[in-house]
């Protein structure tokens, strides 16, 4: 926690990377679902 | 003025229904019985602040109203008399009828926690009764117009038991807030013109949702 | 949606991080791409181009998803129930994306990452609604009674959304900017004016991250579409 | 007499996806006894639920006119009698009460009351009328149901099943009141009972197979 109080930038770094995280999480579920409609739609 | 005898009957038929079943009342009753002896154990020699003990007294009006307040369509489907009801009056009537009906009983219920709760508990003293009373009736009137509407909805799910309070604790979030916060004016000795504008809140809260309601009402009741 | 357009959003991103983490912040802002410096904020200004725009495409994905509540009501077609639905679930994951940087940026400026401040406190109420409205969409097994009560749900939660802006100043005191707070919470941040930049920079993330939502909602729709056609076709063979 | 028709159009019904109903398409003026037949699930029960207001269709219309007035689709209830499965009385209140309830909230006239007393003895449950409907037998209840749904002389009588739950007594009365209607009004009933049938000017087969 003191890393971050000093270094003010961290705490930026941390807020962007949340968001992308959040995103990339939705983008893996929405894969995983396009993924098996895909097989339901071989069979 | 149709409309207006239609829903005075289905109000009666409630309310002479809830007197032979004891469906609600006597559940009601222990459960403020009990919730209220809980508070008072839980308090035990301790002087809570005025704050928490606002908060507590809305928390037991919230919960009993959510057990009390479920049952009124849920009855209906379950006894398979809903189909009845809209094969007879229009679905307008229906929710007149159900909202008199649980404002009355919600009412009924938190003036009974209220005056309980002011004799039980020692540290509770309301210094301005007209702002206390008042709460008392808007936050019931308010309570009864959104858990109608939601009760309505939940009467048509699948699983009814947990959903109700999921559903309406954000909806009555505003409300509750509002309420514990002119309780506290009233505890407080504020005088009435203070609490105006609690009071417009609680109005305009219970007005938007009995209008939202009967705008919709229609859709969930001729699903 | 054109390829054009998710090309122009994607490099428009870019730029805009970029812009939002590189751009040097001086107590004298001399060139145009220079911050000034504020402090009590410093550096942790930056977090204003990310985290508000998250708040507010978590509330245009809500209002986009009473809207078509409303809409399925009325043309009773059940593709609009899907684009509520797709809208509403991306809108949950706005929701706690603004929730979780907000509490980021709550620790580090007000001490505590939860602080019941009205705008957090909004902001929670707006998840427990999303919640309530999934938990109410599992709980019904029939399709188009399902798409009527949660689109009737959402119109009822979504007007007493105005309340919370006249209940929550009264309540609680704002550490928010702008917030009617007392005296303590105003601290550095109220008087905190962006500088004509990095307004620039922020409505810039604003109306990215807007474009961006409409580019995942898209995306979202088109797997549900095809995810009920494909039931479709196998509960008739 | 009032004149009436009654007609549905291209009525269809989609329950999560799957096709229950398709194509319903047929009219009815005064003094029909039209049946519905059909196999078990094949929707007859859904189709009278549409018919009668409580149920809205996913597509198709019905169109219901007294006197050369057209009433809306859903607000014809007034002139509705049904007796269905589905559809219960109160179980705390007595046959009387049932009533009178009724009565009230349809805003019938002040004879309702020699009315619902004349039922009540045609259907051989008038001496039962103070005890209150739980106690009953399910074959008082259906006595009952009918008595409520002609209490208030109805210009279109829909019965689902209509000697179900009856025995021969009970039988010869809804008989009875099944002529009356036909010459009062319209009568549509959905069974697949062969004495029902004979009943019927106009069978109507809800055909399995068409989805």
């Amino acid at each position: 926690m003191e890393f971050f109080e000093q270094n003010q930038m961290y705490v930026v770094l941390v807020v962007v990377l949340a968001i992308w995280f959040g995103f990339l999480g939705y983008m893996f579920v929405l894969d995983a679902k396009i993924k098996k409609l895909e097989e339901q739609i071989k069979k | 003025m149709m409309i207006i005898s239609t829903s005075y009957h289905i109000f009666v038929k409630e309310f002479v229904s809830e007197f032979r079943t004891r469906y609600a009342l006597n559940a009601l009753l222990m459960f403020v019985v009990t919730t209220l002896s809980i508070i008072l154990f839980s308090i035990g020699q301790e002087s809570p602040s005025i704050d928490v003990l606002s908060g507590t007294l809305w928390i037991v009006i919230f919960f009993s109203a959510m057990s009390g307040l479920s049952r009124t369509f849920v009855a209906e489907e379950e006894r398979g008399t809903s189909l009845t009801l809209r094969l007879l009056v229009n679905a307008s009537s229906v929710y007149i009828g159900k909202l008199v009906y649980n404002f009355a009983l919600i009412l009924v219920l938190s003036v009974i926690i209220a005056v309980s709760y002011v004799l039980f508990i020692t540290e509770f003293t309301v210094k301005t009764f007209e702002i206390f009373w008042l709460t008392i009736l808007l936050g019931s009137a308010g309570l009864a117009s959104a858990s109608t509407i939601l009760a309505a909805i939940i009467a048509k799910a699948n699983t009814k038991g947990t959903l109700f309070p999921v559903l309406a604790f954000p909806i009555l979030l505003p409300l509750l807030l509002t309420c514990i916060n002119a309780t506290k004016l009233a505890t407080e000795g504020a005088f009435l013109v203070e609490a105006v504008k609690e009071f417009q809140i609680l109005i305009s809260f219970t007005v938007v949702m009995i209008a939202t309601s009967f705008l919709v009402f229609d859709f969930v009741w001729k699903d | 949606m054109k390829t054009w357009l998710k090309i122009a959003v994607s490099v428009w991103l870019t730029g805009i991080i970029i812009a939002g983490i590189a751009f040097p912040m001086v107590k004298v802002p001399q060139t145009w791409y220079e911050f000034p410096f504020i402090p009590g904020l410093e550096e942790k200004a930056r977090n204003i181009i990310f985290h508000v725009p998250i708040s507010w495409a978590t509330v245009v994905a809500f209002a986009m998803s009473m809207i078509y509540g409303i809409i399925y009501l009325r043309k009773k077609d059940i593709d609009y129930d899907l684009r509520s639905v797709s809208s509403a679930s991306l809108g949950l994951l706005l929701c706690i994306l603004a929730t979780v940087t907000g509490a980021i940026w709550a620790k580090f400026n007000w001490g505590s990452f939860w602080n019941w401040d009205p705008r957090q406190t909004s902001i929670f109420i707006l998840l427990l609604i999303y919640g309530a409205y999934f938990v109410l969409r599992s709980a019904i097994d029939e399709e188009e009674r399902r798409a009527t009560l949660s689109s009737v749900y959402s119109i009822i939660a979504g007007v007493t959304v105005p309340f919370f802006i006249f209940v929550m100043p009264r309540i609680m005191s704002g550490l928010h900017p702008g917030s009617l707070g007392d005296e303590q919470g105003k601290g550095p941040v109220l008087e905190f004016k962006m500088a004509p930049n990095m307004l620039m920079v922020f409505f810039a993330s604003l109306i990215g991250f807007t474009v961006l939502y409409f580019w995942m909602y898209s995306l979202k729709v088109r797997q549900m579409r095809i995810e009920r056609h494909v039931q479709q076709i196998t509960e008739t063979h | 007499m009032k004149k009436l028709t009654f007609k549905s159009e291209n009525i269809a019904k989609l329950y999560n996806r799957r096709i229950i109903l398709e194509n319903i398409s047929f009219s009815l003026s005064d003094g029909t006894a039209f049946a519905i037949t059909g196999k078990n699930g094949s929707g007859k029960s859904t189709l009278v639920k549409i018919l009668c207001g409580v149920l809205s269709p996913t597509r198709g219309s019905v169109e219901f006119s007294v006197g050369g007035a057209i009433v809306p689709y859903p607000d014809y209830y007034p002139h509705i009698g049904l007796v269905s499965p589905y559809l219960n009385m109160y179980e705390e209140f007595t046959a009387e009460e049932n009533l009178s309830f009724i009565a009230k909230v349809r805003s019938l006239e002040r004879e309702w009351q020699e009315r619902s007393n004349m039922l009540l003895k045609e259907f051989g449950i008038y001496d039962h009328r103070k005890k209150e409907v739980r106690y009953y037998s399910s074959g008082m209840k259906q006595r009952l149901k009918y008595c409520a749904a002609l209490l208030h002389q109805p210009s279109l009588l829909v019965l689902d099943e209509p000697s179900s739950n009856l025995d021969s007594y009970g039988i010869d009365a809804v008989r009875k009141f099944m002529v009356l209607q036909k010459q009062n009004g319209i009568l549509m009933f959905a069974t697949n009972d062969a004495e029902d049938l004979q009943f019927a000017d106009r069978v109507y087969s809800i055909e399995i197979g068409n989805h």
